[in-house]
């Protein structure tokens, strides 16, 4: 049903729809106005037979949705950030034991400094633990893809979390088709799980694993996430025979026909960049976009694919890794390894800095003119920084950056605009 | 919230209602952005929603989204709608504003209420002040004369709502102001999202505004035209 | 004199009870099956089976059997086992072979009361309140890396049954200090070295009292000496619905450097001297209490354990009085707080 | 159900890991010596009938019982119970009252009439027993039930010897002697009473015997010299007991005086109370701790109002007046004179030292050696003579209705081997279950139950049977006491205390098993089993 509503409220409705019996919340900004609305529908009785549990840490609600998807039951919680790192021991758990739990990452900054603002380094810091990692590029999509989540979950035996970006999509009100229940209904079976603890048919789940096997274990991981490769582009396509929309699948493009340069990037920064792509193509420029929305499993073919025929590739990531940096970029370098279009990384938009327009059509500009390189921080004060480190190299005690940096920028922490 | 929208799915460009829309930056038709300013427990992230429903009500397209944060009560703290008759894909903050909504003015001296706010732009302040008691005389040289308006929305929330909320109040005010969403789709948004006496309340505190700041624009406009 | 004496009777009526079976001995081929204890019946379950990797004389092996089939019988074979990381699973699933003859789970080593909780909650949404969760732990998972998970699982009074094996140290990483290491054992991060050798006095961890401030429903503490109190209390936790706990001392050959043949002899000691009270407690006050039946100096207990062999000479006689002093204290102490000279209280 | 690989398993799947490999050392069950059966002087089983009898199956027991024993409703009552002196319970709180439940199935199976088995088909040995006594019907009871004919020639008008003429009635009722006696006879066994043999040789070539055993017990009573007057009467406590089986009762007069310090000076001081002597003086010439009377006898003397008189000899026995000189115990404990003298009223005196047995009939038989009075036999109970065995109280040995019996199962096994030209081997002997091969935590405490008295009154005015016996509950409480020391009562403790379930039970009556597929060694069984019937062995290198 149309809808002009909070992004939170809408995946809500959407996970509500999908009938989920164990429902795991710890509040953490900026995911908790999902659980809260999912905690309301519980009580509310509009969501029936599920259990809403309150725990007392993110480890133990990625801990008791384990119990509960290993008991035959669907399972879902929501985390963010530090949340995320806190629970990531049982996140592994999760796709270790291949249990289709679905997870909201509501994607915020790592500290410290702590910041509650948006980017992917939570994400990133579970990129290798075996779950399928969805992003969404709006809140259409972020409602979309966690009815898709739980179908390819189950289907597959194995953890999907959708991160969709905090505030900018969690906390903004848009216009969103949320999808009915009896659409949901006929999309997505009952959960038929492939182990489960019952006393009928009893098994031991969780065993230790030693060099004799584990290799192979580890290699039919990679293989299942092979296979989400193969349906998460097909349970995309039957989704909008469902529903009557596109959402999902593993790559999204814009304008990549004849793009001389194109952009690829994860999240809600895409609709941003989409809006540059056609300020310049006004002008007659040749760019273009990739948005991936499938990172795990990593869709190279596609990739390279949507790619195309780009002389000059840009990664705009809101992550990095330190002393090395982009992350996305190591994963799309490998994809265009064999052409030859050239690679820069641009990292944007750490802990909620905007993204402007202008910024990007200047990376655009700079792309396109050769002028761009292999790595730059978008509108990075250049002078803050080497203020810093002067003070750094000058005194022993220099006291901490991070407050450094904000005297020196004579703002009161997170006060200004 | 859940609303019905006019019309069907997500409608297209051009397929927008005849209400007056100003250009947005670069050209792009129909793109019509608000600031609200505030503080912490007036509502102004509710106004900046409802604003955005009010749009969605009459088939526009419509983005609200707040200044991400962690302000506590009485902190100043921002609010921003975007509205367009195409679908709306950016998710930057609002660096230039159309209108500009003050719903306290004590922030006048504290805040820089009109950063990005361009030569054609709105502005609403709630206060039982005129523009020159609140120094403000000088803004009729930045911006037109007649899109400068005040509004005793606290006054009017207490007379009809029995409590100091101005927010919903100034959204009639801002529909009388610049036309970009009606008054009715205003109230219909008010009641989607309040029941009862509140409801009523806000519906007619709103009007109120409306009918006060037409009044108000006709005067400014007669004076900008002896003006001249 | 006798009343037969006086009176001249030939008759002198007394009630005939079982002396060989006592209420001390598995079962005794004399008495009612019913009166007899779970492991004496050769169709038990054997929730854990032959084969497993469990060293010679393990506590904890035994323990989780007394505990699992007690349980077994309780709830007429519907039960799930949610099991911590530790010996207990590491020595039971060794992949391709488990021991387990249930329905088990191992997750992680600090999460297993929240996983039950998560099994718990599954079954209730099916409606399949009959099948019941105990979820199981070691010291190290109970008290230390696992606490936070239990103490919320507790304060949400969810409906599990937490049994915590303490054989008081982190044995499966080669035998660690834990939160319920008591004092002047000797673990291989508290040598046995300088004035106040082992572990020190005034530290630890007294998780029955804990889980009683939580307020839940039933909280007990027994030994693998005691069976037929064990399988009582794993019975009665049963009846309950709601979070319950139950602390089982098991002793650990390797850990303790004890005789494999002392397992139960040890855990037999520890209670008869007083370091490790047995008792129950319901809606958080202490019910009843296992009398000493023969109360023995701590150093009984002591001497049979070489992470104590530095309070004693070569010829085994007490060298550090001092310590062995402090530690009878504490058993006083015990003996003080739950009356465990008095007749039984109940 | 597909389960992922590795991860998930099936159940119980352990069960190919073979741990018995771990094992350096093997558990083992045994059976260990109980120490009551250790010192049972008639080899009875105790351990085993009082396994049966804690079941409540009584007949059971008894029929154990009586493999060794024919005379359980005798021996519940006058055996001197050397088992209770070495119960392994004693050391835990009282002795398990192994006699009271022994008295308790003889009188059982003589309510219900149950009788021995029927004796195999002759075996055509053919034996004879001279002596009828406790000796004597012990050897032809168990060579009846070896396949042999049996003749017994008993001198006397009436069977069972020194335990009628030797025990007064108040000790053991002469019913319940009959009807053990009766039993014995019933088997088969042929009585000729009042058959005296005088001349063995004689009768054994004549009445064609393979084998004889000699069991004519020691009647005659010992005489010391005793200055008297004529009209001091003085008689022997063997005649007098003796009389006591007639039909007229001797008279004794007030005070009786009764010189020594066995067992039956104090049946003669009891019985003498009985018939009416209001002073009954046992005159010993050592102290209490020398007298060879058991306690049970002088405490329930002395509860009669028996009075000892300890350090003295008669030296002198005139009309209503003995005088008696006071001894003192020197350096090796023999009594030595001291010339102090005292006078001590009394109207007869019992002499009570000792009897003799009356070996007339071995006249002639040089190659049978007599020494001390008594035959000398080789441990097989065999005399010098081929085919002459002899037991009970003309051999060298404590004399007592226990021992004799004892003695004739004994030589009922070698008389046995005799007859079919073996030597009967000697049954193992286990190792002795001692105490500290029990674990005594898994018995609870459980004091010994007291076999009620006849009121005192009674006691001395009439001949009732003083020591009353157990009814059924607590007889089986007394026999639930037992401990089974060494040997396995099926407690489960190893079947349930084994930490790889590798005991098997194999159901009641069968025991267990070790799983040496699966038993690591760890020893815990041993341990904790109650009663010491496992033992840890080396595994072999």
């Amino acid at each position: 049903m149309l809808s002009q509503l909070e992004g939170s409220r809408a995946v809500a409705g959407a996970v509500v729809c999908c009938r989920p019996q164990v429902v795991c919340a710890y509040p953490i900004t900026p995911q908790t106005h999902i659980v809260e609305a999912i905690g309301a529908s519980v009580k509310s009785r509009q969501l029936k037979h599920c259990r809403f549990i309150n725990v007392e840490s993110e480890f133990a609600a990625m801990s008791v949705a384990i119990g509960a998807s290993a008991t035959g039951a669907r399972a879902y919680t929501a985390t963010a950030s530090q949340g995320l790192l806190f629970m990531i021991e049982a996140v592994y758990n999760a796709a270790g034991l291949g249990l289709p739990v679905v997870m909201t990452l509501a994607n915020r900054a790592i500290g410290a400094p702590i910041n509650i603002w948006n980017d992917h380094s939570d994400a990133m810091a579970v990129r290798d633990s075996g779950w399928v990692m969805l992003f969404a590029e709006d809140n259409q999509t972020a409602t979309d893809l966690h009815v898709q989540a739980f179908r390819l979950a189950e289907e597959l035996s194995l953890p999907v979390m959708v991160c969709m970006d905090g505030y900018v999509l969690t906390h903004a009100t848009e216009r969103v088709d949320v999808p009915t229940q009896e659409q949901v209904d006929a999309f997505l079976p009952p959960y038929k799980p492939r182990q489960v603890l019952d006393p009928a048919d009893p098994v031991s789940i969780g065993a230790m694993v030693g060099p004799e096997a584990f290799t192979e274990v580890r290699y039919l991981a990679h293989a299942k996430q092979l296979q989400a490769l193969e349906r998460i582009g097909e349970v995309a396509g039957e989704f909008a025979e469902g529903f009557g929309r596109h959402s999902g699948g593993l790559v999204s493009t814009y304008h990549v026909e004849d793009a001389e340069v194109v952009i690829v990037a994860l999240g809600s920064v895409l609709g941003t960049i989409k809006d540059a792509t056609d300020e310049l193509r006004a002008n007659g420029a040749r760019v273009g976009v990739v948005g991936i929305t499938s990172f795990r499993p990593f869709p190279l073919d596609a990739l390279r694919e949507a790619i195309g025929d780009a002389r000059k590739v840009v990664v705009v990531e809101r992550a990095f890794s330190a002393g090395f940096g982009g992350v996305l970029s190591t994963d799309v370098g490998l994809a265009i390894s064999d052409a030859k279009a050239r690679l820069s990384t641009v990292v944007a938009g750490l802990g909620g800095r905007a993204v402007t327009e202008a910024g990007l059509i200047g990376v655009f500009e700079d792309a396109l003119g050769d002028r761009l390189e292999a790595l730059r921080f978008l509108d990075l004060d250049k002078d803050v920084v080497d203020r810093e480190l002067a003070r750094m190299a000058g005194t022993r005690r220099s006291g901490p950056s991070a407050e450094n940096v904000l005297r020196d920028l004579g703002t009161v922490a997170s006060g200004a605009l | 919230m859940t609303v019905r929208a006019q019309g069907e799915h997500r409608v297209a460009a051009g397929e927008v209602d005849g209400s007056t829309t100003t250009a947005g930056p670069r050209g792009r038709p129909e793109l019509f952005q608000v600031r609200f300013h505030g503080r912490g427990g007036q509502g102004v992230v509710t106004a900046a929603e409802l604003l955005s429903v009010a749009a969605f009500l009459q088939g526009r397209f419509a983005q609200a989204f707040p200044s991400f944060g962690s302000e506590r009560a009485g902190a100043p703290v921002v609010a921003f709608c975007r509205i367009s008759g195409t679908e709306i894909r950016t998710h930057a903050p609002v660096d230039a504003p159309d209108a500009v909504v003050v719903q306290d003015a004590t922030l006048l001296h504290q805040v820089d209420l009109f950063n990005g706010l361009g030569p054609e732009g709105y502005l609403l302040v709630n206060t039982t002040h005129s523009l020159d008691d609140m120094g403000l005389g000088g803004l009729a040289d930045r911006l037109h004369r007649e899109r400068i308006v005040t509004v005793p929305a606290t006054d009017l929330a207490l007379e009809y709502l029995g409590r100091p909320v101005p927010n919903v109040v100034l959204l009639g005010g801002l529909a009388a102001l610049c036309g970009v969403v009606s008054l009715d789709s205003v109230v219909a948004a008010v009641h989607e999202r309040f029941a009862g006496a509140v409801a009523d309340g806000n519906a007619a505190a709103a009007t109120e505004a409306y009918r006060l700041v037409t009044a108000e624009a006709k005067t400014a406009n007669k004076e900008a035209v002896a003006h001249a | 004199m006798s009343k037969a004496e006086t009176d001249g009777a030939i008759t002198t009526t007394q009630p005939v009870k079982f002396y060989q079976v006592g209420s001390f001995a598995v079962g005794n081929r004399l008495v009612d099956p019913s009166l007899r204890t779970v492991q004496a019946d050769a169709a038990r379950t054997n929730a854990i089976t032959s084969g497993h990797r469990a060293c010679q004389g393990c506590g904890e092996a035994l323990g989780a059997r007394y505990v699992l089939d007690a349980a077994m019988r309780a709830t007429g074979g519907k039960l799930v086992a949610v099991n911590a990381t530790g010996c207990l699973e590491v020595f039971t699933t060794p992949y391709p072979e488990t021991s387990w003859q249930l329905p088990w789970l191992h997750s992680l080593f600090g999460n297993a009361a929240s996983v039950a909780t998560g099994v718990a909650a599954a079954l209730e949404v099916q409606g399949r309140n009959d099948v019941r969760v105990i979820a199981q732990a070691g010291d190290g998972g109970t008290v230390d890396i696992g606490f936070g998970c239990l103490s919320g699982m507790f304060e949400r009074n969810d409906d599990v049954l937490f049994v915590c094996y303490d054989n008081e140290a982190y044995m499966n990483t080669g035998v660690q200090r834990s939160g319920a290491t008591p004092p002047a054992a000797r673990t291989a991060t508290t040598e046995a070295v300088g004035r106040e050798p082992g572990n020190p006095f005034d530290q630890g961890k007294n998780l029955p009292r804990l889980a009683m401030a939580h307020g839940i429903r039933y909280v007990a503490t027994a030994t693998v000496a005691d069976l037929h109190d064990l399988e009582a209390k794993v019975e009665r936790a049963m009846d309950f619905r709601g979070a319950r706990y139950l602390h089982l001392l098991v002793p650990c050959p390797l850990g303790w450097s004890s005789a494999p043949a002392d397992t139960i002899r040890i855990a037999r000691l520890a209670k008869e001297s007083g370091l490790f009270p047995v008792f129950e407690a319901v809606d958080g006050e202490v019910t009843a209490a296992s009398g000493i039946r023969r109360l023995v100096p701590v150093e009984e207990y002591l001497r049979l354990q070489g992470r104590f062999r530095h309070l004693f000479d070569s010829s085994g006689a007490v060298a550090r009085t001092d310590i062995v002093a402090r530690l009878q204290k504490l058993a006083d102490a015990n003996v003080e707080r739950f009356g465990l000279l008095q007749p039984e209280v109940t | 159900m597909e389960k992922p690989f590795a991860i998930t398993l099936d159940v119980g799947s352990s069960l190919a890991n073979k741990t018995g490999s771990w094992r350096v050392e093997r558990p083992v069950y045994i059976d260990r010596l109980p120490p009551c059966n250790d010192a049972c002087p008639a080899g009875e089983n105790v351990q085993g009938w009082l396994y049966y009898a804690e079941a409540g199956e009584y007949e059971q027991a008894w029929r154990q019982l009586v493999q060794d024993n024919p005379f359980p409703a005798v021996m519940g009552r006058v055996c001197y119970h050397p088992c209770e002196t070495v119960c392994n319970r004693a050391q835990l709180d009282e002795a398990v009252g192994i006699n009271a439940v022994e008295r308790f199935l003889g009188d059982q199976a003589i309510e219900h009439g149950w009788s021995f088995e029927a004796a195999p088909p002759s075996s055509g040995g053919r034996v004879l027993v001279v002596g009828a006594g406790p000796a004597g019907l012990s050897t032809a009871y168990h060579l009846r039930r070896l396949g042999h004919a049996v003749v017994i020639y008993e001198a006397g008008a009436t069977p069972g010897g020194m335990m009628r003429f030797g025990i007064p009635k108040y000790r053991l009722p002469r019913d319940v002697l009959d009807a053990e006696v009766e039993r014995i006879c019933a088997l088969g066994v042929e009585l000729h009473l009042n058959r005296k043999v005088t001349d063995l040789p004689v009768t054994m070539r004549d009445d064609g015997f393979d084998a004889v055993f000699l069991a004519v017990g020691a009647q005659l009573a010992k005489r010391a010299y005793l200055p008297a007057g004529d009209s001091a009467h003085i008689l022997d406590a063997v005649s007098l007991l003796h009389s006591m089986e007639g039909a007229s009762p001797p008279r004794l007069g007030r005070r009786v005086v009764v010189y020594g310090g066995g067992d039956t000076a104090m049946d003669a001081a009891r019985t003498a109370r009985r018939l009416g002597a209001t002073d009954a003086v046992v005159v010993y010439r050592r102290t209490r701790e020398r007298m060879p009377a058991h306690d049970v006898e002088v405490e329930e003397a002395t509860d009669e109002g028996v009075f000892m008189k300890w350090l003295s000899t008669i030296t002198e026995v005139d009309e209503g007046q003995i005088l008696l000189e006071q001894m003192v115990l020197d350096d090796k404990g023999f009594p030595q004179p001291t010339g102090r003298f005292e006078k001590l009223d009394a109207d007869c005196v019992v002499l009570a030292l000792g009897e003799e047995s009356d070996l007339s009939l071995l006249t002639g038989m040089d190659d049978v050696e007599i020494a001390d009075g008594v035959v000398q036999v080789g441990p097989d109970l065999m005399t010098g003579h081929p085919g002459l065995f002899a037991g009970g109280d003309v051999v060298p040995a404590e004399r007592t209705a226990t021992n004799a019996i004892g003695n004739g199962k004994r030589a009922a096994r070698t008389i046995d081997g005799w007859l079919r030209g073996e030597t009967p081997r000697e049954p193992a002997r286990h190792e002795l279950a001692s105490f500290e091969h029990l674990n005594t935590w898994y018995y609870a405490d459980a004091p010994k139950t007291e076999r009620p008295r006849l009121e005192l009154v009674r006691r001395t005015s009439t001949f009732d049977e003083v020591v009353g016996g157990l009814d059924e509950t607590n007889a089986l409480f007394e026999a639930r006491r037992c401990l089974s020391c060494g040997n396995c009562f099926e407690c489960d403790n190893c079947f349930g205390v084994c930490p790889d379930n590798a005991v098997v039970k194999l159901g009641p009556g069968k025991r267990y098993e070790f799983d040496y597929d699966y038993c690591k060694g760890c020893g815990i069984c041993m341990v904790e089993c109650p009663c010491g019937a496992i033992v840890m062995e080396p595994e072999r290198a």
